[in-house]
Parts: C-alpha cells; sequence; structure tokens
C-alpha cells in the first residue's frame, strides 16, 4: 500500500508541482443578516502531481471546479483545505511577498484573450510588466540616480526655506510669499524621498517600494496642501512629485534591457516587432492569446498554467495557438497545467488525463488509455459524447440524463450516481475514492472497482493514503 | 547645403519614427477628434465654455466699467456697483448700445458686470469639482478595492450624506457658516464628493471582476500597482464625463445660492446674485433677471454638453 | 429571499443612515458661531434668561451628553421652539408641510409619465423629430436655472407684460386668490379640500395658482428622468432578448413597452427616487419665488434668519421623505425585476 | 423551401463599409438539416439575421438580393425567365448580380404592367390561374425582404423562428419561462388559445355558480392535511384510492384541498372540481369582467383580424384584468411545449425565471418557445456553444428527435465541425463573407474541394480515427488570419491564405459552381482544371 507508483512518483525530483486534498469552498450568504446558509464547494479534495515537462490535462464540464482550482494553484484563490508544493515549497504556508515571488516560476494563460489584457495597456508594457514587477539590478538607469539627487536637493531646498520662515519671520522676503511648516515637512519628506531612491539606483531593490509609497502619500498631501494654502514652494513640489510619478511609471519599461527581452518574446511567440506599441483592442484573438502566452513566458517560467485557452478560438487559430504552445514546451522544456473541456485538444497535445466531475477529479492516467479505454462511466460518457467531425462515423453514444449536481448541494455517495447507468448500491451512499488499476492510472468508481476486483472504498484516511500523501 | 539637408532628414526620420512607433496611440486620438468632431453639439458646448472662459480672462478689456477693489482682510476683493464717476450715472436704463444689457437700480452697467461675473462662476466650478471629484474617487477606489469593513465604512457615510437632498444640505450649510463665495466652496465640495465616491466604487467593482485584473496579481503586481496602474486608469472616464457635467450643475447651484441669498454676498458680480437683484424690479426692469439667467443657461449648457460628447468619446461600448 | 425579507433588510440598513443625518444635524447645529440663547431670546436678553435658556438646553454639558440629550428630544418628537416664529417647530411643519406637498406631488405627476413616455418613444424613435424635441428637453431642462425659469414665466404671463392674454387664467402668487377663504382642512391639499367642500371656486382658484409653479418645478424634474429613460432604454433596446422578441415576431410597440420597459424600469425608478430630493429642493425656488406658503419657503426664512430649530426640523422632514421615497423606489424594483428578490446571476 | 439568391450586407461604420456578406446563395429543403459553417467573422450569423431581416440598422443594411419562402415550384420556374430577362436589363446599367426584388420590379415594370391588363382581362379561371403564377414570379411575391415589417412579424416566430448561441442572454429576464412562450402562442396562435379561454371561462362560470373555496396545496402539505386525523387503514377504499395517487406525486406538485386532484399553479380554480383556489380582490366584478371577456374572445373567433383584443392587450391596466386569460392559457399550452422538449417537472420551470435555470434548461426553454408555433424552418445560431459537452449531446439529440417529428427545417449555424458532421444532412462553408463550398455532409466531408475546406478539417485535432501517431505533432494550420471585411483581399477573398492561388484569384471573386451533383464549389482551381472529384 505504501509502495503505490504515485507517492514513489512525490519522492522523486521529477515533481514540480503537488497538490494534496486542495479543497475551496466558498460561503454562500442569505437571509435578512447576510448569514452563512451554505458552502459551494468548487473543489472538493482534490490530488494530483505534476512531472517536470509533462503536460497534465485538466478536463471537465464548467462548473466541475477546474478553473477554481487554477487559481488556488497559483494562489490567486486561498484554499480552505489542503495543501500545494511547488518546487519543493508549500505555497498555501507561504507569505504573499514569497508567493510573488514564486510565481515568477508558475505563470498562468487565462482563458478570455481579450479580458486579460488591460486596455490601457500597451503590447509592451503588457508583456514587461513581469519585469518591472520583479526588477533585476540590471534595468536600473543612471538617470534615475541623477534624478534622485536633484529630487533630492529640491527637497532639501524647499525644507530649509520652510524652516527658515517659520524660524526667522523676517526673512520672507526672500521666499516671495507666505511658506509654511507644511512646505517644510513636503520638503523632507521630498529630501527622503530622494535618499531612497538613490538607495534604490544602487541596486537596494527593496527600498523602491518604500520610496513608492511615500512618493504617492506625499502627492496626495501636497496636492491637499497645495489647495489649501497656494504656496509656489508646495506648487513646485507637486509639480516635482508629479514629474516623479510619471517616471516612475516610464522607467522600467523603456529601459533597454527591458525592450530587448521584449522583442525576444514577440519573436518567440510569432508577433511583429511593429506590434509593440499598440493596444489589445487592435489584435485578432488569437494575437491576443499569443501576447498573454508572451507575458506568462517572460519571467523564464518552469510551469505554465493554461486555463482554457484555446476555447475562445476559431478551430484554425486554436491549431495555430496548438502548435505554438507545443514548440514553446520543446523550446524552454516547460511544464503545462492544461485545463480545457475539449477533449480533441487534450488527445493532442496532453501526456496525461484527469477526469474532474463536481469538484473532484474522477479518473487520472496517461491519455492514450484514457482515451482507448475508459473506466469511469462519466469519462466513457464525455469521450463518447463529444461530436467527431466526420460524417461517416455513427458511433453509439452515450447521452447523459440531467445535468451537472449543483454544488451547494452536491448528491451523497458519488457524486455521479443520479446520471449514473451503472450506479448499484454502495454508490448512493459511500464516496468512492482514486484507486489505482495498475501502472499509474487511478479511478473512483464502485463499478469498475468491482470489475478489476479491486476496492474502491477505505476508512477514514485510507482516500489520503490512496492518493499518496502520508 | 549637404549638411543641412542630412540634418533635416534626421529630425525628420526621428518625426517619422515617433509617428511610426506612436501609430496607434495617434490613430486613437485622430478617433476620438473624429467622434468628437461628428457630435455637433459637443463641439456646440466645447465652443461655449471657450468662450465663457475668454470672457472671463478678457472681462477687464471688454468691460465698459471695471469694478472697485476693496481691502478686505488683506485679500482684494470686488466691489459693484462702481461709484467713481459720481453723478454720471442713470439707473434702469432698458438694454441700449451704450448699455447692451441695460443698467440696473444703482446706475451700474449690467454687461460690465456680467462679464466678470464669469470668472467668478468658473472659479467656484473649478474649485469645487476637482477637490470633489479626487476625494470622492479616492474613497471610491479604497472602498471598491479593499472591500470588507473599509467598504461599509466608506459606503455607509456616503449613503447619510447621500440621504440628503444635495441642494438642502448645502443650503443648511452655508446657512451655518454664513455668506461668502469660499462658504459656498465647502459647503458645494461636502454635499458634491459622495457622487464621485459612488461612481467610482462601482467601476472599481466591475472592473475588478475582470481577468486582467486576475492576470496581473498572477505576474505579482501588488495591490498598490492594481489600484493606480489597473483598476484607476480604467475606470477614470466616467470621472471625467461626471466632473465636466458636474462643472456646470455646480455652478448652476453655486447662483442658486447666491440668489437665494445664502452664497456669494450682495454686491458681487454673481449671476444668481445678480438675479436676485433684478428680482425686486422684475416688472420694470425685467433685462436685470433675464441675462445672468441666460449666462448661466449658456455655461451649463456648454458644460453639458461637453460632458455628454465626452461620453460618447469614452464610452468603450460605442467606440468599435 | 422573499419581498419582505428584502424589506427589512433595507430597513436595517436604513438605521445607520437616520444616525448618521442626526450625527451631520447635531455638527451643523454645534458649528452656528452664534449663541442659540441670544439668537432665540434676543440681543436684549438678561443673563439669567440665557443662562436659564442654556441650562434646559444642556448647553453647559460636554458634547456627547449634549448629542444625547439631542437623540432624546428627537425620539420624543420634539424638534424644539422654533426661532423665528417662536413656536414649537413640529406645529410649524404640519401648517406647511401640505401646501408643500401639493405642490411637488402635482409636479411629479407631471413629470413622471410625461418624462418616461417621451423617453421611451425618443429612444425607440432615433432621430426621429421625438427624439429631437424630448433630447433638446432633456438639454435644456437641466441647464436652465429653476429659479430663472419661474422669474420668466412670471414676467411671461404677467397682466401687464404678460405676451399672452392669460392674465386671468393663471395666476402668479400664493395658493388662492387674496379674496378667497380657504376650504376646511381635511388633506390640507386646497384643490382636493375645495372638491370635498364642493367650493367651486376655491377650486379655480387653487388649480390656476397650482399650474405655474407645478409646472416650474416639474419641467427639471421631467428632464432628468426623460434623460435617464432614454439612456437606459438605448441600452436595453441593444441587448440579446430584444433581438429575439423581434424574432418572436412581437411587434415593434409591443417591444418597446413590455419587453424593454420592464428591463429600462431600473434606471427610471433610480432616477424617479433621486428627483424626489431635487423636487424637494426646488420647492424652494419656487415657493419663494411664487410666494407659495410651504416648508420650502420656510426653510429659506429660517436660514437667513438663523432659525436653527427650523432649519434642522425642516432637514429631518425633508430627509424622511426622500430617503422613504428611495425606500418605495427599492422596493418597486424588487417587484419588477425578480433577480433582486431571486437573487441569481 | 427557402432560397437565398444573392444576399449582400453591408454595415457602414466609421473606418468604411464592412462587407459582411457578400453573394449568399443557398437553398434548404423542406424537412432538411443545413448546415451552415465558418469562423467568427465569416458572417455566418449576419446571414441569419438578414433573412429574418434582424439586422440592427443602422449602421447594418442589406444591400440585395433576395430570400424566397415558400415559392411554389411553378412561380420559380417562371421566374427564372423575368430574372434573365432583368439580369440582362441590369447588366447594361452597370449592376451587379445582386439584385433586389425592388430593383428587379423597377427594370420589369413594362411585363408587369402588360401581365395586370391581361390579367384584367381574361375570363377563363384557368388562365386568371396562370397569370397570377406569372405575376407572381414577374414581382417575385415571395421574397421576405420586400415584405411590409407587419408580415415579416407574421413570419418570424410562426414559419421561421430562430434560436440564439447565448440562452442566458436572449431570454428576457423579467418575464417567467413560462409566459415568454405563452407570448409568443398569443402572438401567433390567437384563435386557438381564444378558443380554450372560452371554454375555461364557461368551466369557471360554471365554478362560479357553485361558490366552492379551496387552497392550493403542495403534494407534501396536501398528504399531511389528507390524513389529518385519520387512520390510514380505516380508509374507505376510494379514500385509499386518492392516498396511494398523493403518495405517487412529487412533493413540488400542487393539489387542490377540496377534491384532491392535482391543481396546476396556472389555474385559478380546480379543474376537476371547480373550488376557487386564489384569493380574488376582485371577486365581486368577477362576474362582469368574464362576460366582457366571453365577449372579446367570441370576437376574435369570429373575426381572426378583430383587433379589440390588441387594443387591449396595449392597455396597461386593462391587460391585467383581461388579457391575463390568455396569458394564462398560454402558459397552460407552454407547459406542453416544454413537456416536449423533455423537461422534468415542466409546470415548476414554467413558472421560473430564465436565471434561475441552469445553461441547458435555459436552451431547452428557448427551443420550446420557437417550437411552440410548429415553425417550417428553425435557424439554430450556434445553439450549443455556451453549453458542456454533455449537456450538448442532450440538446444535439432533441433537435434530432423533434426535427424527425415534426419534419421543419434547420438551417444550423456553428463553427462546430463535429456537430455538423453529426446531425447535417446538407453543409455549406463559409468565408469571409462568402459561401465557398456547398454539398451534403458526405461531399463536403470526404470529397472537398476547396483549400479553405481542406485546411479547416486539416487543423482540427481528432482523437476517435485512431491517430495516436499524430499527437503531439504540428497540427496542419492555414496560414495567416482572417482578413478584415473593412478592406477585403481583391478576387477571392481567401487568396492571401491559399497554397493553390493562381493570379486569376486575386483578380475576380470565383462563383459558386456544381461540381457533381448537389455540390457546389467557389475556386477557379477546379474550374479551371475542370478536375473532378477524388
Amino acid at each position: 500500500m505504501t509502495n503505490t507508483p504515485v507517492s514513489a512518483a512525490q519522492d522523486s525530483e521529477e515533481v514540480i508541482l503537488a497538490a494534496k486534498d486542495v479543497k475551496k469552498h466558498f460561503p454562500l450568504r442569505g437571509g435578512v443578516l447576510r448569514t452563512v446558509k451554505g458552502h459551494v464547494m468548487a473543489v472538493d479534495g482534490v490530488s494530483f502531481q505534476l512531472r517536470r515537462g509533462e503536460t497534465l490535462a485538466i478536463v471537465g464540464e464548467s462548473g466541475c471546479g477546474k478553473s477554481t482550482l487554477a487559481r488556488v494553484l497559483l494562489r490567486l484563490l486561498e484554499p480552505s483545505a489542503g495543501k500545494v508544493f511547488f518546487m519543493g515549497s508549500d505555497l498555501t504556508a507561504l507569505k504573499p511577498s514569497l508567493v510573488r515571488e514564486k510565481r515568477k516560476h508558475l505563470q498562468m494563460v487565462f482563458q478570455d484573450p481579450m479580458s486579460s489584457l488591460n486596455p490601457r495597456m500597451t503590447v509592451k508594457n503588457i508583456i514587461a510588466e513581469p519585469l518591472v514587477l520583479h526588477p533585476e539590478p540590471a534595468v536600473r538607469p543612471a538617470t534615475i540616480a541623477v534624478l534622485a539627487t536633484l529630487t533630492f536637493l529640491y527637497g532639501l531646498f524647499s525644507a530649509f526655506a520652510g524652516l527658515a520662515v517659520l524660524l526667522f519671520p523676517s526673512a520672507s522676503g526672500y521666499f516671495v510669499t507666505v511658506p509654511s511648516g507644511a512646505a517644510s515637512i513636503i520638503g523632507l519628506f521630498l529630501a527622503v524621498y530622494g535618499v531612497l531612491e538613490m538607495a534604490g539606483a544602487r541596486g537596494l531593490w527593496r527600498v523602491r517600494t518604500w520610496a513608492w509609497w511615500l512618493l504617492v502619500v506625499q502627492y496626495a498631501g501636497a496636492l491637499a496642501l497645495w489647495f489649501l494654502l497656494s504656496n509656489p514652494i508646495l506648487i513646485g513640489a507637486s509639480a516635482v512629485l508629479l514629474i516623479c510619478l510619471v517616471y516612475e511609471r516610464k522607467k522600467f519599461a523603456s529601459g533597454k534591457d527591458v525592450r530587448d527581452r521584449v522583442l525576444e518574446l514577440i519573436e518567440l511567440v510569432g508577433l511583429k516587432k511593429e506590434h509593440l506599441n499598440r493596444f489589445p483592442h487592435e489584435f485578432s484573438g488569437g494575437q491576443r492569446q499569443r501576447i498573454n502566452i508572451a507575458r506568462a513566458l517572460t519571467l523564464n517560467p518552469d510551469l505554465i498554467i493554461l486555463d482554457e485557452p484555446t476555447s475562445a478560438l476559431d478551430v484554425s487559430v486554436q491549431a495555430q495557438i496548438l502548435n505554438l504552445l507545443m514548440s514553446l514546451q520543446k523550446k524552454l522544456g516547460l511544464t503545462y497545467l492544461f485545463i480545457t473541456h475539449d477533449l480533441s485538444t487534450v488527445y493532442h497535445i496532453a501526456d496525461r488525463v484527469a477526469v474532474m466531475y463536481a469538484g473532484k477529479i474522477v479518473e487520472l492516467g496517461e491519455t492514450e488509455e484514457i482515451f482507448s479505454n475508459p473506466l469511469h462511466p462519466y469519462t466513457k460518457a464525455l469521450i463518447s459524447a463529444a461530436p467527431v467531425a466526420d460524417p461517416r462515423v455513427k458511433a453509439k453514444r452515450i447521452i447523459l440524463e440531467g445535468e451537472v449536481p449543483s454544488p451547494t448541494h452536491p448528491p451523497s455517495g458519488c457524486r455521479f450516481h443520479p446520471r449514473c447507468w451503472l450506479a448499484f448500491e454502495p454508490c448512493l451512499s459511500v464516496e468512492p475514492v482514486l484507486f489505482d488499476t495498475g501502472n499509474g492510472r487511478l479511478v473512483a468508481c464502485f463499478a469498475s472497482a468491482r470489475d478489476l476486483g479491486r476496492e474502491a472504498t477505505g476508512g477514514p484516511g485510507a482516500s489520503r493514503r490512496k492518493a499518496g500523501i502520508r | 547645403m549637404a549638411v543641412e539637408s542630412s540634418k533635416e532628414t534626421a529630425v525628420v526620420t526621428a518625426w517619422r519614427r515617433f509617428l511610426k512607433d506612436h501609430a496607434s496611440r495617434i490613430s486613437e486620438l485622430k478617433y476620438s477628434l473624429f467622434l468628437f468632431r461628428k457630435n455637433k453639439l459637443a463641439v456646440l458646448g466645447l465652443i461655449f465654455i471657450l468662450a465663457v472662459i475668454a470672457i472671463a480672462f478678457l472681462a477687464p478689456f471688454l468691460a465698459i466699467e471695471r469694478p472697485a477693489y476693496v481691502n478686505i482682510n488683506g485679500q482684494l476683493q470686488q466691489r459693484w456697483p462702481v461709484y467713481d464717476q459720481p453723478g454720471n450715472y442713470q439707473v434702469l436704463l432698458p438694454p441700449s448700445l451704450a448699455h447692451p444689457f441695460g443698467t440696473d437700480h444703482f446706475g451700474t452697467d449690467w454687461y460690465s458686470k456680467l462679464l466678470y461675473g464669469a470668472s467668478v462662476s468658473l472659479e467656484i466650478g473649478l474649485s469645487v469639482v476637482i477637490p470633489a471629484s479626487v476625494i470622492g474617487s479616492f474613497l471610491g477606489l479604497v472602498a471598491g478595492f479593499e472591500g470588507g469593513i473599509m467598504e461599509e465604512v466608506i459606503m455607509r457615510v456616503t449613503d447619510i450624506f447621500l440621504s440628503i437632498p444635495s441642494l438642502i444640505l448645502a443650503i443648511a450649510i452655508c446657512a451655518v457658516l454664513g455668506r461668502s463665495i469660499e462658504h459656498v466652496t465647502y459647503a458645494l465640495i461636502i454635499t458634491w464628493w459622495p457622487w464621485y465616491t459612488r461612481l467610482v466604487r462601482g467601476q472599481v467593482l466591475s472592473i475588478k471582476e475582470r481577468q486582467f485584473i486576475e492576470a496581473a496579481k498572477s505576474v505579482g503586481a501588488r495591490p498598490s500597482r492594481l489600484m493606480l496602474w489597473h483598476i484607476l486608469p480604467n475606470s477614470i472616464s466616467p470621472v471625467i464625463v461626471q466632473a465636466s457635467m458636474d462643472f456646470g450643475y455646480v455652478i448652476l447651484t453655486a447662483a442658486g445660492l447666491g440668489f437665494l441669498g445664502l452664497g456669494a454676498p450682495p454686491g458681487t458680480a454673481e449671476w444668481g446674485v445678480m438675479i436676485s437683484e433684478g428680482l425686486n424690479y422684475l416688472f420694470n426692469a425685467p433685462w436685470l433677471a433675464v441675462f445672468p439667467g441666460l449666462a448661466i443657461i449658456v455655461t451649463v449648457l456648454g458644460f453639458n454638453l461637453l460632458g455628454d460628447g465626452l461620453r460618447d468619446i469614452l464610452d468603450p461600448r460605442l467606440r468599435r | 429571499m422573499k419581498l419582505w425579507e428584502y424589506v427589512v433588510r433595507r430597513l436595517i440598513a436604513l438605521l445607520p443612515v437616520i444616525i448618521g443625518v442626526t450625527v451631520i444635524a447635531f455638527v451643523l447645529w454645534k458649528a452656528i458661531p452664534i449663541d442659540p440663547a441670544i439668537a432665540y431670546l434676543g440681543p436684549k436678553a438678561k443673563p439669567e434668561q440665557i443662562a436659564a435658556f442654556h441650562a434646559e438646553w444642556h448647553l453647559n454639558d460636554p458634547l456627547p451628553n449634549q448629542y444625547f440629550y439631542y437623540m432624546g428630544r428627537l425620539l420624543t418628537g420634539n424638534l424644539g421652539p422654533s426661532f423665528v416664529n417662536h413656536v414649537p417647530v413640529t406645529e410649524d411643519l404640519a401648517t406647511y408641510l401640505p401646501a408643500t406637498l401639493e405642490l411637488t406631488i402635482t409636479a411629479m405627476l407631471f413629470a413622471l409619465p410625461v418624462g418616461i413616455y417621451l423617453g421611451i418613444k425618443s429612444a425607440a424613435n432615433p432621430n426621429k423629430w421625438v427624439d429631437l424635441v424630448s433630447r433638446f428637453i432633456a438639454i435644456i431642462g437641466v441647464a436652465i436655472p429653476i429659479y430663472w425659469l419661474a422669474i420668466m414665466l412670471k414676467i411671461f404671463f404677467h397682466e401687464d407684460l404678460g405676451v399672452i392674454g392669460m392674465n386671468n387664467l393663471l395666476s402668479l402668487d400664493g395658493r388662492l386668490g387674496a379674496t378667497m377663504t380657504p376650504p376646511p382642512t381635511v388633506t390640507g391639499f386646497y384643490t382636493i379640500d375645495s372638491l370635498l367642500a364642493l367650493n367651486y371656486p376655491d377650486f379655480v382658484s387653487a388649480v390656476t395658482h397650482l399650474i405655474l409653479p407645478a409646472f416650474t418645478l416639474g419641467f427639471a424634474q421631467l428632464a432628468i428622468i426623460l434623460r435617464m429613460t432614454r439612456s437606459g432604454m438605448i441600452e436595453v433596446l441593444g441587448q440579446d432578448y430584444i433581438r429575439t422578441a423581434r424574432a418572436k415576431g412581437v411587434p415593434e410597440r409591443q417591444v418597446v413597452f413590455r419587453h424593454a420597459f420592464r428591463n429600462a424600469m431600473n434606471a427610471t425608478l433610480t432616477v424617479a427616487g433621486l428627483t424626489v430630493g431635487s423636487a424637494f429642493a426646488g420647492d424652494v425656488y419656487v415657493e419663494s419665488i411664487f410666494n407659495w406658503p410651504g416648508i420650502g419657503k420656510y426653510f429659506l426664512q429660517a436660514a437667513l434668519h438663523a432659525g436653527f430649530t427650523d432649519l434642522l426640523g425642516y432637514l429631518f422632514v425633508v430627509t424622511v421623505f426622500y430617503v422613504s421615497a428611495n425606500l418605495v423606489v427599492d422596493v418597486l424594483y424588487a417587484t419588477v425585476d425578480p433577480h433582486v428578490t431571486l437573487g441569481g446571476a | 423551401m427557402l432560397r437565398v439568391e444573392g444576399l449582400k450586407t453591408y454595415f457602414h461604420t466609421y473606418e468604411g463599409t464592412v462587407r459582411a456578406l457578400e453573394n449568399i446563395d443557398f437553398k434548404v429543403r423542406a424537412g432538411e438539416v443545413v448546415g451552415l459553417v465558418g469562423e467568427t467573422g465569416c458572417g455566418k450569423s449576419v446571414t441569419a439575421l438578414s433573412i429574418l431581416r434582424l439586422i440592427p440598422s443602422p449602421p447594418g443594411n442589406i444591400e440585395g438580393g433576395r430570400v424566397f419562402l415558400d415559392e411554389p415550384e411553378e412561380v420559380y420556374t417562371l421566374r427564372a425567365e423575368y430574372d434573365r430577362i432583368a439580369f440582362e436589363r441590369l447588366r447594361r446599367k452597370g449592376a451587379s448580380r445582386n439584385i433586389s426584388s425592388l430593383q428587379a420590379k423597377e427594370v420589369l415594370q413594362p411585363e408587369i404592367k402588360l401581365l395586370q391588363s391581361k390579367l384584367q382581362a381574361s375570363n377563363s379561371e384557368k388562365e386568371k390561374a396562370d397569370l397570377k403564377l406569372r405575376l407572381q414570379a414577374a414581382t417575385s411575391e415571395y421574397d421576405i425582404l420586400q415584405k411590409s415589417m407587419e408580415d415579416i412579424q407574421r413570419i418570424r416566430g410562426a414559419k421561421i423562428s430562430m434560436i440564439f448561441q447565448e440562452p442566458m442572454t436572449a431570454l428576457n429576464p423579467v418575464f417567467t419561462v413560462g409566459n415568454q412562450i405563452a407570448e409568443m402562442l398569443i402572438l401567433h396562435r390567437k384563435m386557438d388559445l381564444c378558443q380554450s379561454a372560452l371554454k375555461a371561462l364557461d368551466l369557471q362560470m360554471a365554478v362560479r355558480a357553485k361558490k366552492i373555496r379551496g387552497k392550493r396545496l403542495t403534494a407534501a402539505q396536501g398528504r399531511t392535511a389528507f390524513l389529518a386525523g385519520r387512520d390510514l387503514d380505516g380508509l374507505p377504499k376510494e379514500e385509499r384510492a386518492i392516498h396511494d395517487r398523493l403518495q405517487e406525486m412529487k412533493d413540488d406538485d400542487c393539489v387542490c384541498s377540496v377534491c384532491w386532484s392535482s391543481a396546476s399553479i396556472l389555474w385559478d380554480c380546480c379543474p376537476a372540481c371547480g373550488a376557487r383556489l386564489t384569493f380574488d380582490l376582485l371577486a365581486p366584478f368577477r362576474g362582469g369582467i368574464m362576460s366582457l371577456e366571453k365577449r372579446l374572445y367570441s370576437r376574435v373567433l369570429k373575426d381572426p383580424q378583430d383587433q379589440l383584443v390588441d387594443f387591449v392587450n396595449s392597455m396597461p391596466i386593462f391587460r391585467r384584468l383581461v388579457h391575463t386569460r390568455l396569458e394564462n392559457e398560454g402558459s397552460h399550452w407552454a407547459v406542453n411545449s416544454l413537456r416536449e422538449v423533455e423537461i422534468s417537472e415542466p409546470e415548476r420551470i414554467a413558472g421560473q425565471y430564465p436565471f434561475e435555470l441552469s445553461g441547458g434548461m435555459r436552451q431547452r426553454a428557448m427551443i420550446a418557445m420557437m417550437m411552440a408555433c410548429n415553425p417550417e424552418l428553425l435557424i439554430a445560431d450556434e445553439p450549443t456553444t455556451a453549453l458542456d459537452v454533455t449537456v450538448e449531446a442532450q440538446i444535439l439529440k432533441l433537435m434530432k428527435n423533434l426535427q424527425a417529428k415534426t419534419n421543419m427545417a434547420i438551417l444550423l449555424i456553428t463553427h462546430d465541425l463535429g456537430i455538423v458532421a453529426e446531425i447535417c444532412d446538407k453543409v455549406s462553408v463559409m468565408y469571409a463573407g462568402n459561401i465557398v463550398e456547398f454539398g451534403t455532409t458526405e461531399q463536403v466531408f470526404h470529397r472537398m474541394l476547396h483549400p479553405y475546406t481542406k485546411g479547416l478539417m486539416r487543423s482540427i485535432p481528432r482523437f476517435k480515427a485512431a491517430s495516436s501517431q499524430e499527437r503531439k505533432k504540428d497540427l496542419p494550420v492555414i496560414p495567416g488570419t482572417v482578413p478584415n471585411l473593412l478592406y477585403p483581399p481583391s478576387g477571392c477573398r481567401f487568396h492571401p491564405r491559399c497554397p493553390m492561388a493562381s493570379p486569376l484569384c486575386s483578380e475576380a471573386n470565383p462563383e459558386l459552381k456544381e461540381i457533381e451533383p448537389g455540390h457546389f464549389v467557389a475556386c477557379y482551381t477546379h474550374v479551371l482544371r475542370g478536375e473532378a472529384p477524388p
């Protein structure tokens, strides 16, 4: 029992991502006082492992929780229970700032190519954004140091000017009008900002974020004060701050290294140089998805989660994107977690397939095996229901009754049993667990367990054991 | 010669390259301009506004009479009527070539006073709309983005302010603070910011659900960056539209306060006050009430039409 | 969720709002730079009188205590004595409220149907003359200052200056002719009371006095309602289900009035709630220009003569009306749109 | 049954004219399932909307072409002759072949006048009939595009109905499903509804005379209420039977508290015993209202064109009083049509709003609505795109069954070749506003000729046809992207992406040519080579 292939695989080096009993329940509120009335069990205990360099497809219908799963894996959503191990560290236990670090290696491509691109940013800025967020000292231009020094000097000047007037009111003639304590405070802040930026220019990166926040706070303060007292020094300070803010926005995306990297990426995904300064709405769906892929590739990730990357695209464009994804995988040694509802794509691109139904994985195994010999009745139905583009193939279809169960009140026992034609006694009351049929193939079904002469139940903890979790 | 031409070409090529690099932005701008030009009413509105602004700046050159300036607490303030040429004033003259909009009961040239009123109105508009929209939008942004208790508090406060009709709250505040243009500004800022909070929060809530926010998060963006780079630029256009419309409404309301005797002090070149001064001679000298009203209408109409036009340009649903 | 649950939730959400309004009112009351005792008793008051006044109104207590006393008075319905008329404010309000309500309700009865109808028509017939006229009204209606419009109407219909000879049909001042005696008070609405009393001359006089102020007040609201209805309708008319309705063969008239308007009602109802507020605000102008003895005029007098209790009393009454109008709107909206009570996407 | 000839639709926008449709020709025979396949933006939906004249205008405009519905075969043959004359004359004027009926009528004016005068002069019935046919042919009588809006409204929903891609947004969110189906029935089957409304009225009037009051209970409540204070074993035989029936009912079903028979939610009285089940504010006036209603409905029965009911329908309050009955009747029928689309518990669904239903349910409701009046042609615009695979299979099966039952024709618009292969008899492939290939499913899928069709077929990843060695290999793709229809390529719109393009292709747009019986291709390569299909 302890030495199932799964647990063996987990120990080996090649596992890049492992999900252990991941659950995500959304509370449902209702009534007069908005109390919690129940839970939507979007993902309810999912475990799997992803090996370096492979493509694992997660297949399921809408509402089965596959997109939620992707977001939990990336920790865009906090899991309700369970753990996600990525390259050895538990993502669910990390602090948000460390998770952000990890995301350098773990990226995602989203389903809707239009709405996943900020309409107000140019392609260049979109692709360069990860570089801005995870900056490397090399991209820092010297101009920042100059600007920072100037800012510092101006800040000192206005601080002293303000202070001088406060202390020696007679000196106010030198500074034209009536500066006040406010001006000197702003001046001091500005000077501190200058110092921080200077430190930032020397490669102290963490400092930069403080500088950024200081800038924002100051700007708000200076603006407010400017309205209250129309003081030339404050107006000057506001102007300087505004320049800083604008420059802050500009400085990374115009660095030469960034530009080179963006150019490299854009060629890699098959776009052209002149596309760089355009806005997302000027592109077709396929090109937008290429931009999305380029953004995901910017930081040289190890794993990319692809959330239905082709389902919003046309057939011929879909083929182009699939080809691109496969060639990128070969070139860059990427690992894919491919989430989709389209079986033919899965068959084409995936090494292994996990079939999800109502928040749980019902079957997991090598692609060819699953497609040639599906064991779980849901997988069978899914495969047979997919229409084939060939009028001569008149296969007998298994057409399921009913629809995907409500995730708020999933059926007792096996969640598939109300629609299952093989359902028998235990299916109604006992939840089946994934059991191993040999060579890494996992199924959660009593009927196939009975056919194979195995058991799909276990005592408490058995399910965890079987999924290879200690 | 050759050197010159090569220099020229360098400049030209740089310019060409700039045009080429920013072709999208430029075509975007051109398209916006086209949409704007196509909208005849918006152009009309812009003309109205430009005219009012021009009048505000050129009033000293266009006016027949100039106001007296009185030093009140270290600040120079306009004072009407002007008595620097005593004995030369004829009261309640109907409009004529010498006095295009007639004269009032002190003999003040109504046309001159009207011209000076433009800058007063614009000043009030500017000093109300900008702070109100900045404060309101900021709170709305925070409420929409942070959610939770922060949102609850901000929105409850907003609701409280919105549950009193805005003019009535402004009247009450002005009544308490006393007659002055500054107090009108404060009162209007207090009554105006909640609208922006509500507007921006709604925008933020819808934009927060868009996938590019998730995408930015997934590449490691911090909340501050999400807020300022991704959400703010995408939610600002309705604020611009609203602000340009509100410019008109603020001028209208401020004039209303002046009319009721709660805003600008009497003797100010403020259109609302001027109407109320005309009210006493309504049936003897109707022009006193008519012309300031027309001035208000033109200004408000201008901002309104401009706002409508901007909405058409900025509304993504109408674009492409 | 059921409808009553929704209503209860809305009512609960109102509590903090009401408390907040009292806080604002209290702050305003404390921000007055004048000693209320002097304002009430006059500048010649003796020090003992002032001290007694202070003691009675707990003006020497710490601020929070003052607030609680103030709340206590509010809860018992005591808004204090009027600083202007020296009678209880509640009495004053009761005298003046019906006039304002009569005016406001008439104005809304004019503005709502006309605004909604024009809004629908104009959205359904883009660039036809209905649309052009409606857009003109929508633009001009919000740009014309209501007080200026009132003055213009006054000049227009004045006996001597009047452009058309309607001088005997419409009257410019007050609620009734100078020589008339008001009908016995039943509802406080002169038009209804005079009808109930079968007093025909009174009725005619009341109606002719009502027309101009109500039109003035209604015009601005009409423009707002029209504008929102129109934009709401234009948005809804672009929806998929409108196409479905057309594909079903529904006649255009029904598509517009039944399918589209039911969905566009959201915008209209919301704005109808808001216009109640702006109508009350407009009352202040209209009543003072047309000499209409309502609470708007009363409020203005209070504001001009430092009548702070009157001012706050008015503030409460109007807020209560405004908030309840919006509550009614919300409930109506819940009955029109099943999403609100049934949840859903 | 439906014949589209040279349909041409443009959208006039700021950037220029979007040539969305150019020369669309195809036909749908009665009882046939025709697929319209193509990628996004190729004009599939625009075609469908143009047929029903639902193109939003402005910016859209149908520039030319004709759409014939139910044109008799004789008229068609006669029309061919007139069309030839019209073409001839129009070509002299320099017009393209996308003639509209208006143009045709204009140039055929002399013939039409002649026919009219002949018709007036002729005496014999036979000659008259013949002349009428000729006149119909000359004036393109059966062209939908020239009909008045009222006529179109009579066709929409009754003869041609359309189901849309996204049932969530395509169903009106503020009306219940039952109401929306009922509306369809009221529009197109007013007579039948009035008849049954009269029957219901009679029943109700009889009930009023009896004055029984009852309550509507759910079956669950009914069971307890029925057994209250009674011993199950000691029940007499009939009551025992009632009890058993109650036990069999679902909890949500409704029963009448007087006679315990099932009572639909949609009725205000029990159909079996006549007990009044709902509280009625208007009870004292019901008698009067009912007799008014009776008169109203009888008027419709006497004269179907009677406008009074429509008038009442448009008055808000009267509508509440009177029209509710038609709506109730309609809802009652709606339940039946919901049952036909295999919805379990149709009565409950009929009372629900669209957003309370799941995607598959909504699409079923949509189908039920559009099938309620038994149309001759159902246009299905991507009916399953928004649905899951298993639900998609259900809906496809349902459509197949319904089609077999009613023998209506279906025009299925989709981008999914799998669906086409599964249920279509004929397919037309669209590219950039043109039809490039048209034929039977067999012909198009196995003997495709157009390079675009070939590219499209190859680029689909497959998994059933034993292609395991092809896995992980690059898919053959069509290079480039779909052209911008603002500036469509000259000549054949596919030529910039076509591997077989010849110079001719960039000059003129090829027309559809019949390569083998029933198999049309618009491509010069085959026409020039005279190539026969493999």
